[in-house]
């Protein structure tokens, strides 16, 4: 039977994948659940662009500092061993390539590694981009959190993005709710399948050409 | 003696004309300096060119000075929110002009109006759609698209403490783009909770210094603090909580 | 007779024409003596580019402070209002163009406001700018504090720079020991005579085409 | 657990290879790592880039770098000071080489290694020789030059109290280019007075957040200081007075 992590799972996944000491941002939406995962007794340290490092979880609803607020714009907490700093400043830190990992979600990634998930291009859209760009281009390991099919069951990965992009050749790894992607040479290698979930079963969803990148497959040859 | 805290923010913002260029910080809601948009509204000035990170959240604020038919155009990163109904509206009828601007583009192209750079070769919108139209140039292998700076006649800024010199702090993720904005409008005009005594904010600490600052004003403390501690019972917007949620209400 | 300021008259002159509430950088070595001069019940924030405003006096032998120098290294104190910042915000307040006064030495001035004051690019010399170019292209009003004659008597104002340039078009005004000059569309207006010094004197001194613009000039006419 | 700290300096400066470019914070006396540049010199690294305002004051310090023959080229604002007869004799007999920088452009071009920036306008030293080779290009009717980052393999910076995390304070103007260097470098390495608790340094004022440092070492507390607390009684390079100076030799 074809295994659906939940988005809260995917969340788990990638939390797993965060070694100590990384400075992790994470993405506005579904990436957001990645910080509930962290595991409590590890340093990770969360990066808001909208001027801070050492970002704690959502206080209590009787704690809200309207000060004190995520890219989302949500209500969070400050860990000690926290600092602020300006716009530019946090930006600089983005764009500089000193942030370990950033988690985003995406509309579409391409198997050369770009990223399209800002606009769907249709018309009367109203355009709204944030930091996704400087993120995109800026962290060390750009992780994406998706479903790999679409509500009307498309692959969202694909040869080439059809929507506009984000950041060309920038993703490294995909979780999506069937399986994790690695992004290799242009061509995306499947590195880890939930459950019983198949090597056959992806290429059939995803109708690429993939590389089986598997540990199981590893240790078969 | 140096003083640059005005009386009132009538006078806080007297002077910025028709069709000027206004920066206003603030992520959101949080740092948006809503009682000097508000002053804005009543001083009249039309036509005006606003930069933020966004395009107005609920019916206060920057979303109230839109929908007062006072802005021609926009610069911001992010104007579609869940509450940005006001400039969805103003966008979809052809009544705003937008230029979108990736978040840190925005934030370094303030920072260069204020730090005397002509242009820069920015790493980020290379091989995207908001590259049309703009230089790019390959540095030590890689693509860059040339940017230039962002330069406003006024700035609205939130801080928290400031002193009669102008030296400003800020309050957690409030300060966002307020230290840029500072620097990159002829005047700037920040209001602030409380006015302290000159020599008590702390050299070291300082985030804005008075250089970069005009016009002061106290609009006194937000409904989360007392006597600068945070006492919390409050929503996202500032709000009271209710009882049920552990508030006074 | 003759009337030629002393270093110390030089910089009393300056430090009257600075009003208060201006933002000063004042360059290392004699502007450095602007300082003493001051109005103390007019408030005027001086700059030092290593990273603060704010500076004050020097203070005493026992009260020397390493951590606390001006841009020549010597040690300052720090005024009330005062606030420190790294050398890149500093040199930003400089080129930004947010300094309303800075106060400079000189080898030469030339009449259409050319600045030369890092090096007489003589051969075996060690160059050295420091923030001399900066402070000369950033500063609204550029001031000029040197003795108008070289120790063999020749003018340091002129035509045109025979030293290597600081700054292009740079200075606003030169304060000399014989009169002060205004820099105005390519010439050298005396705006103020030292004394008894005639303009006549300060044109045979300088050998240039000078406009006389002291108010007794404008006065007669 | 993050711990950035190191125990001693020569662990603190291990691995710098011959030939690694090495940004050393400071001006002048005021923020240079003595005690850094000391084990450095233990260490035996030649064949190095040094990056800093200056190029040696005395025999101390990075002046004793130089007389220990490791550096092969200097990039700085200003070398010639009445103190900077090592490097003076090492440039006379063309042992050294000198890219000379003003000092505004040193700080930008540092800061623009740090944020990302391929390269960008400046405005200084257009006009002089300094702009030779330099692309030049008319912006708004002024002319700039394209200047281009500065990186490092590593930055050795001294400040004033770290946590275990790397976040650092710096002390009055001796702060100058550790900011910007520790942003630059890809190995930072910190010598402070005093390691604090995690959670000491108050969030808004944290200068340098531990995200820009790789290692942090307790060099102890100047002989200006204690317990925090300026003493003073010494002279600029730290030396306590003499009796008839007021100080206790």
């Amino acid at each position: 039977m074809t295994t659906v992590f939940t988005r809260d799972q995917i969340a788990a996944r990638i939390a797993a994948d965060i070694p100590e000491g990384s400075f992790v941002n994470l993405g506005i939406g579904a990436p957001t659940l990645v910080a509930n995962y962290l595991p409590t007794d590890l340093e990770i340290i969360l990066h808001t662009e909208n001027g801070m490092l050492g970002m704690g979880a959502s206080p209590a609803v009787d704690q809200v500092d309207p000060d004190l607020i995520n890219a989302g714009k949500q209500a969070v907490s400050e860990q000690p061993g926290a600092a602020y700093f300006h716009h530019a400043d946090s930006f600089a830190m983005m764009r500089g390539g000193h942030l370990d990992v950033c988690v985003l979600g995406a509309f579409q990634v391409a198997q050369n590694g770009d990223l399209a998930n800002w606009s769907t291009g249709a018309p009367g859209s109203i355009p709204a981009i944030g930091g996704a760009m400087d993120l995109a281009i800026g962290a060390k390991s750009v992780y994406v959190m998706t479903d790999l099919l679409t509500k009307q069951g498309e692959s969202k990965l694909v040869e080439s993005c059809s929507y506009p992009l984000t950041g060309v050749g920038c993703v490294s790894r995909v979780y999506t709710d069937y399986a994790i992607f690695d992004v290799q040479a242009g061509t995306f290698a499947v590195t880890e399948l939930f459950g019983d979930n198949t090597f056959d079963e992806i290429v059939a969803l995803t109708g690429l050409a993939l590389i089986d990148g598997t540990a199981g497959k590893g240790d078969a040859r | 003696m140096i003083d640059k805290s005005v009386p009132n923010l009538s006078q806080a913002v007297a002077g910025i004309p028709d069709g000027a260029t206004v920066m206003i910080g603030g992520f959101g809601r949080a740092g948006q300096p809503v009682e000097l948009i508000d002053a804005l509204i009543a001083q009249g000035a039309r036509d005006l060119t606003i930069v933020n990170n966004n395009a107005g959240n609920g019916d206060t604020g920057l979303a109230a000075l839109l929908a007062n038919g006072r802005v021609r155009k926009i610069i911001c990163s992010f104007p579609r929110q869940s509450d940005s109904w006001v400039f969805d509206g103003l966008y979809r009828e052809g009544k705003i002009e937008l230029e979108l601007v990736p978040q840190g583009n925005l934030a370094e192209r303030i920072r260069a109006a204020g730090a005397g750079v002509g242009a820069f070769f920015s790493p980020t919108a290379v091989g995207t759609e908001l590259a049309e139209g703009k230089e790019s140039r390959v540095i030590d292998g890689r693509t860059y698209l040339l940017e230039y700076p962002i330069k406003a006649d006024f700035a609205l800024i939130s801080a928290y403490k400031a002193d009669r010199w102008g030296n400003v702090i800020y309050r957690k993720t409030a300060r966002n783009f307020g230290p840029i904005m500072a620097t990159a409008a002829k005047t700037t005009i920040v209001q602030v909770d409380e006015l302290v005594e000159l020599g008590t904010l702390d050299p070291e600490s300082v985030v804005t210094p008075g250089i970069f600052v005009d016009r002061v004003v106290v609009v006194g403390e937000r409904r989360w603090l007392n006597n600068g501690e945070f006492v919390g019972g409050v929503d996202l917007e500032g709000r009271p909580l209710t009882a049920s949620e552990g508030g006074d209400r």
